[in-house]
């Protein structure tokens, strides 16, 4: 085993074509991720985060396409690897669960054929032995009766269980990575830590190295130890998760830890910051010119408007994108 | 010209028949088609009057009387002579005593006398009915008062004795198809339904509903060394278009042409030699409905006749597949007059005639109309600009046959346009103008003339045929000049045929239906094994 | 915007139609009834007739025009009829519920069941072959589909606030249809009555095919190419032009409801064929 | 299962029931009668005498309620009724007609499907491509041709033209003479069925399971096979249900147009001749085979379709 780190994105920019015309819906995002760490991605939706998760399983379809940077997971490039060389990682090294327990499973297979296949596809193993280890691993997502459960159809499921059976999946193969792309926010509150406690046991089990990726920010403070703070198509600010919610560099990151009810960290300023900003990240094809969060940012100056910021390294560790971060 | 001449000698080839050209060819199928729309009815041919299912029946069935295509007339099928009694009331018949039904029973005349009988069933409704009324008793067994027909006596086996009401040749009454003999106790199972067993010259082997009919040689066929061919095949095609490819790709072996597919055959060099044309006993006529006022009016209905130009309309619309009508009677009609003229074109005669009828500037009639193409709406439609030239304006009102029919009989009608027998016999044919013929019947215009009358009832009455004839002509004169009707045309039926089928004959009646007995395919057909 | 080929092109050639029909009197040679000529009968195309004559001696060209009126007469109205007969069961069933939804709904599975065109030949046997017959045929009997989607569209619409709100402000119903869900609505159905008008164009040449069209004055297409079928060998200009019209026609038809579904019923693509 | 195809089967009957009542009010005021169609090409004379018996016999000069009364009567000891025309049983008669127009409107679905539904799935994963413009296009082009055209053209070119098959008839078995009808027939549901199934594939191709049946590192065929396959299956099963209706509607032109004895033909036939028992009787038949068909789709599609519930 090297000592490398298990993924390290480079500069990563996803473009979204319409036409003739590419807008990079991503842009210079570049993290990394240590072998059994996980790492939490957070923004508002259409930040960029989950098709930052598609690029990095190969699964961006048009009209998103990776548009330059590199991605290197254990050592080698993948950005630019073959449909059947990416396939052999896919799943199998890499697996995802998608945030939609109730559309992402086939509706018309059995669970346990759909776990199946992995073994099939990955393991070269015959139908009956994958359907015997798609019990077993049924049964390591604690879902009852798996023998019985196995022969049920995703409708016959509630969410809970889906995602449990989706997480069955993608632990399958035992990768060296998850993508887990808002994997809890379908689902009731009640079942939430349920989901997390058995991605993170199960991940922490195998040495399985997750990439967290949700809005919640609180979320993403329970499970993870670093954090990447995302905002329109840009990574803001990278840092141990600890440190993000004591002591926020970035002003979009102050606003979402201000925003967070459970720290109890909310400052009457904080809010009204939020409230003010409140609505949209503006549409790929539109990003401001300079800083890409000016126009929401309640610290902004001239210069903000003018000049995009580069990455600052922060004192104690991390990364920050802003001209006046604290 | 050269055209015609050769369509001529075609046409002198194939009347001259049998008798001289070729000897015929034994053996292989004559692929024969029933050209007429729907389906079969079914196998019972007492059920239907349709021309369609005739087609099939000459194969299958005889009746007592056969069509001499050549002759033009009814002669003896299934028997070998008749006595006719001094007041031309009572027949007596010798049958054939070679005459055997299918199943291999020889036909007597109790077979003769249960289909006759059958056919008066009066909860049946057979349409053949109307001819075997003419036989004595016949009305009381259809009414149920009686079982048997009183005027019909079996002698022997081989003969039968046939009592008139009324003095008509029983000859045009019953070689109908309609009243085919059938084997008695046979014709009462159930299987009858299905498998029928006749007297013609083919036996029934296979009928595919809506497709077609298959039927093989019938050995102990009457006529010596007939039938020619081993098979007869009778496929349904009602759509004309659909029958040209099929004759142009050789699967038929006969097809009966409309207008446009006459003109196309005739100016093909190779199809132009398969091409049969008869006179047919149609005419195509405007029939005008005396209770609508302005046709109450003579001078009107003669206005008519002037104002359009019928021989344009023949010679463009109905490419010359029709001969001009003068009158009623059609042109193979025994009382046609040669020397009768059609109305000339004349719209200015037809404008004076409609001034004195007080209609100078014309009306506005509603012209009933199938979409038939010979008979129907493209007809009108051309006719429309000749009219309005000369004032008259015209609403099509359109409608089906069957809508027609009963139009036409219920009176309920301005003018109607359609194409209706006038023969083979004259004077039955023009009793559908007699003044006690009513509406229901055949007298569609209403027709009411003493002279008329009067001519009609002597010509029925008279043994002189010589006198029968000049009355009818008479009669017929009379129709032209009345005009109840605008004369449009007589039918000119074409059968296209390809060069390996021989024997056709030119039925005026109905071209399409063929005695099969009488044809042959030469080696170079398909289907000559 | 992406260029909508399908759009575009459906939208010109039905224009096109249109444009034909509404002008046909000032574009046409001659009157497409009266001018019969038997002079003229069945010219090939060119000088003159630009399309050739018919066997009356009609100008092919004129008659095409005017068919042109009585297409776009046959499609729109009976897709009018369709439209107004589903939309008001559709949207009172969905709405309303109950007995009347259960009534409708058998009505609609009834009509699904019997082929239009069956039913369509049965009406026009019944009412004579002709124009005023034909509307009726065929703006009876091609409503199920428009029934059908109101009535989905009617149940999830009534449950939304906007309705809601209308209901406790004490619309009365017609109006809260009318007003609430037909527009919401509207979009989808347009597109299936415009595939609709196609359907029913082809109909009508398959009715005259039959021999229950509509029958003349009027210089329908489909009759024009069903009298023509038998003259294809001998004169085929009779036939090709009005059977180009229709299939012009018919093609635009088609694609514009394909172009118009794209942008008004955008997530029902497989909803209906 | 059967408790599923017993109540179907139960829903179907109002329906039946239903369409009967309407066809024969229909019916009741068509203008003429079988009798008077017995004149209709005007060459025989029909008397008025036998014209009576005949409405007679038929029960015709009946009051319609009398008539309905009877009617249903009858219907409800699944007895159609004796046709006017042939005198026979009108159940015998449609019998003879029903093979012919299953085979028909059976190889025209299969033609259709065969050829359509690849053609919707090539076109669907490649969208955008020039094979997807061609069979699209050619799809929405053979949707806009009148049918007895297409009928007239294709017996032109391949009887006449090119002499590969025959033009016309039934041929009693042989297997060439179905093939000209039933393309003539299949042509329009071929085009709806690629239309169809190109839609469905496209909206599956983007749905949530597939994106995970790649991210679990499937081969795309693989992900057609396992997981899509199945899912269009459904919407294209209940495309070919309705679509069999149209077929047995659209077989009237084409079975006329090629003297193929079918059903359609003699619903034709029987409506020019006003043999009503035989057009009630055929309208009967059709819808109850369209409903039969639409049920067994039905259960297919819940065999298929696990969500679908036997209710």
């Amino acid at each position: 085993m090297s000592r490398k780190p298990l993924l390290e994105v480079e500069n990563l920019r996803i473009d979204l074509s319409v036409g003739d015309a590419k807008f990079p819906a991503v842009q210079d995002v570049s993290f990394t991720i240590e072998r059994g760490e996980t790492f939490g991605l957070v923004g508002e939706s259409g930040c960029g985060k989950s098709i930052t998760s598609l690029a990095l399983i190969g699964l961006l379809r048009h009209p998103l396409s990776i548009g330059g940077g590199t991605i290197r997971f254990d050592g080698k490039e993948i950005q630019n690897l073959s449909q059947s060389e990416m396939r052999k990682l896919r799943g199998n090294r890499i697996s995802m669960i998608f945030q939609e327990p109730m559309t992402a499973l086939n509706p018309l297979s059995p669970i346990g054929r759909q776990i199946a296949e992995m073994f099939v596809l990955h393991k070269g193993v015959s139908w009956t032995e994958a359907n015997r280890l798609a019990v077993e691993a049924l049964a390591s997502v604690r879902v009852p009766a798996p023998e019985r459960r196995v022969k049920d159809y995703p409708h016959q499921l509630s969410g809970g269980m889906r995602q449990r059976v989706m997480i069955a999946i993608a632990l399958a193969c035992e990768p060296d990575l998850l993508l887990a792309d808002e994997p809890t926010t379908a689902l009731d509150v009640t079942v939430q830590a349920e989901i997390l406690d058995l991605i993170r046991e199960l991940s922490a089990a195998r040495g399985t190295a997750v990439l967290m990726i949700s809005h919640d920010l609180g979320l993403i403070a329970n499970m993870c130890r670093r954090v990447g703070v995302m905002y329109a198509g840009r990574l803001v600010e990278e840092r141990i998760a600890d440190e993000v919610f004591r002591n926020p560099s970035h002003p979009y990151t102050s606003g979402l830890v201000a925003s967070l009810p459970l720290l109890g960290a909310r400052s009457k300023h904080g809010r009204q910051r939020l409230k003010e900003i409140a609505g949209v990240v503006p549409p790929v094809a539109a990003f401001p010119a300079g800083c890409r969060f000016n126009p929401r940012c309640y610290a902004a100056t001239e210069l903000c408007r003018v000049e995009d910021p580069g990455v600052t390294p922060l004192a104690n560790g991390g990364l920050v994108r802003c001209h006046h971060h604290e | 010209m050269l055209k015609k001449l050769i369509a001529t000698t075609a046409l002198a080839l194939v009347i001259g028949g049998v008798a001289e050209a070729q000897t015929p060819r034994t053996g292989g199928t004559i692929r024969f088609t029933a050209p007429y729309g729907s389906s079969f009815a079914n196998l019972d041919i007492h059920t239907s009057n349709r021309a369609q299912d005739e087609i099939w029946a000459k194969a299958i069935h005889r009746a007592l009387y056969n069509w001499d295509a050549n002759a033009n007339k009814p002669v003896l099928e299934l028997a070998k002579e008749v006595k006719v009694s001094g007041d031309g009331l009572v027949y007596t018949y010798k049958l054939r005593d070679d005459a055997y039904f299918h199943n291999g029973r020889k036909m007597t005349a109790d077979d003769i006398v249960w289909t006759f009988t059958r056919l008066m069933d009066g909860a049946k409704a057979y349409p053949g009915a109307r001819y075997v009324r003419i036989i004595k008793g016949a009305i009381d067994v259809e009414k149920g008062q009686a079982k048997e027909i009183s005027g019909l006596r079996k002698i022997d086996d081989q003969t039968i004795e046939m009592t008139l009401t009324e003095k008509v040749d029983p000859g045009f009454n019953f070689y109908q198809a309609m009243t085919s003999i059938y084997p008695a106790d046979e014709a009462a199972k159930e299987s009858f339904a299905t498998k029928p067993i006749g007297l013609g010259p083919y036996k029934f082997v296979e009928y595919v509903p809506g497709s077609r009919l298959v039927a093989e040689r019938w050995e102990k066929f009457y006529k010596p060394g007939q039938p020619y061919a081993d098979r007869v095949t009778v496929s349904i095609m009602g759509e004309a278009s659909a029958r040209d490819v099929a004759f142009r790709n050789k699967e038929i072996d006969a097809s009966i042409l409309g207008p446009t597919q006459y003109v196309a055959y005739k100016a093909d060099p190779e199809l132009s030699k398969g091409l049969l044309e008869v006179p047919e006993v149609y005419t195509r006529v405007m029939g005008m409905n005396p209770s609508f006022k302005p046709f109450s009016d003579k001078r009107v209905r003669q206005a008519i006749n002037y104002a359009i130009d019928a021989d344009l309309i023949i010679k463009k619309l109905v490419k010359d597949k029709a001969y001009r009508a003068t009158s009623w009677l059609p042109i193979s009609s025994p009382a046609y007059d040669k020397d009768m003229k059609p109305y000339p074109y004349d719209p200015e005669k037809a404008k004076k005639l409609l001034a004195e009828a007080g209609y100078p500037q014309g009306f506005e009639f509603e012209w009933t109309a199938t979409s038939n193409e010979s008979w129907g709406i493209p007809i009108v439609e051309a006719v429309i600009p000749m009219l309005e030239k000369v004032g008259i304006k015209v609403k099509i009102k359109p409608v089906e046959g069957t809508v027609l029919s009963e139009v036409a009989r219920s009176g309920n009608y301005q003018a109607f346009i359609w194409s209706n027998t006038s023969g083979p016999d004259p004077l039955t044919s023009l009793k559908c103008f007699h003044s006690a013929t009513p509406q229901t019947a055949c007298n569609y215009t209403q027709f009411k003339n003493a002279e008329f009358d009067k001519l009609l009832d002597e010509a029925a009455a008279t043994d002189d045929q010589a006198k029968r004839i000049e009355n009818l002509k008479k009669a017929n004169g009379i129709l032209r000049e009345e005009a109840p009707m605008w004369w449009f045309n007589y039918n000119k039926a074409v059968m296209a045929y390809q060069p390996w089928l021989k024997g056709l004959q030119p039925n005026a009646t109905e071209l399409a239906i063929q005695n099969y007995e009488d044809m042959w395919v030469d080696a170079s057909s398909p289907a000559a094994k | 915007m992406k260029f909508r080929a399908n759009l575009v092109i459906g939208g010109i050639l039905f224009a096109g139609v249109v444009i034909a029909g509404i002008f046909a009197p000032m574009l046409a040679h001659t009157d497409p009834v009266m001018d019969a000529n038997l002079m003229y009968a069945e010219e090939p195309p060119g000088g003159a007739f630009w399309f050739g004559t018919d066997a009356q001696g009609r100008d092919i060209y004129s008659r095409v025009l005017y068919g042109a009126r009585i297409s776009l007469t046959v499609g729109i109205v009976s897709q009018l009829i369709n439209t107004v007969i589903g939309v008001c069961l559709g949207l009172s069933a969905g709405y309303w519920g109950g007995w009347w939804d259960d009534f409708v709904n058998g009505l609609t599975n009834m009509m699904l069941a019997i082929p239009s065109l069956i039913f369509a030949l049965a009406i026009m046997a019944i009412l004579n072959p002709g124009l005023t017959s034909l509307l009726i045929a065929l703006g009876l009997t091609n409503w199920s589909f428009t029934c059908r989607l109101a009535r989905a569209s009617a149940l999830s619409l009534k449950s939304q606030g906007y309705v809601q709100a209308a209901k406790v402000l004490g619309y009365s119903d017609i109006r809260i249809m009318l007003t609430q869900l037909l527009p919401n609505m509207l979009g989808p159905i347009i597109v299936i009555g415009t595939l609709g008008m196609g359907g029913a164009v082809l109909a009508e040449a398959a009715l005259s095919f039959l021999g229950l069209g509509i029958r003349p004055p009027f210089p329908s297409w489909g009759s024009m190419l069903s009298d023509a079928r038998d003259q294809i060998t001998t004169a085929p200009w009779i036939s090709i032009f009005p059977g180009v019209a229709i299939f012009i026609t018919v093609l635009g038809l088609n694609l514009l409801g394909d172009g118009l579904r794209d942008i008004l019923d955008p997530q029902a693509r497989t909803r209906r064929a | 299962m059967l408790s599923f195809i017993v109540r179907r089967l139960l829903q179907t009957l109002p329906i039946i029931l239903a369409v009967a009542a309407l066809i024969f009010v229909m019916f009741s005021v068509i203008p003429g009668t079988f009798a008077s169609s017995m004149s209709d090409d005007g060459r025989s004379v029909l008397d008025a005498e036998v014209m009576a018996r005949m409405n007679k016999e038929f029960g015709l000069d009946d009051p319609v309620y009398v008539r309905f009364g009877k009617y249903i009567a009858q219907l409800a000891t699944f007895d159609l009724g004796t046709s006017f025309r042939t005198r026979q049983p009108v159940a015998s008669v449609i019998a003879d007609r029903l093979w012919p127009t299953a085979q028909l409107s059976f190889a025209a679905m299969l033609f259709a499907i065969v050829v359509g539904v690849p053609l919707g799935f090539i076109a669907a994963l490649r969208p955008g491509s020039w094979i997807d413009t061609i069979s699209m296009v050619s799809a929405v082009s053979g949707l806009s041709l009148p049918k007895f055209w297409l009928g007239l053209m294709l017996m032109y070119l391949f009887a006449l033209v090119l002499g590969w098959l025959p033009s016309f008839g039934y041929g009693g078995g042989d297997p060439r003479y179905i093939i000209l009808p039933a393309i003539a027939l299949g042509v329009a549901p071929l085009a709806l069925l690629a239309r169809t199934t190109r839609a469905a594939v496209l909206e599956i191709m983007n749905a949530d399971f597939v994106r995970t049946a790649r991210s679990k590192g499937m081969s795309e065929s693989k992900v057609v096979r396992w997981h899509l396959t199945r899912n269009a299956l459904v919407i294209i099963l209940t495309t070919i249900g309705l679509q069999f209706g149209t077929v047995i509607g659209q077989a009237v032109v084409v079975e006329k147009l090629f003297s193929w004895p079918g059903l359609g033909s003699l619903l034709v036939d029987s409506v020019t001749l006003r043999d009503i028992p035989v057009v009630q009787g055929s309208i009967l038949v059709i819808v109850l085979l369209f409903l039969i068909i639409n049920m067994l789709v039905d259960v297919l599609c819940a065999i298929i379709d696990p969500r679908i519930k036997y209710t």
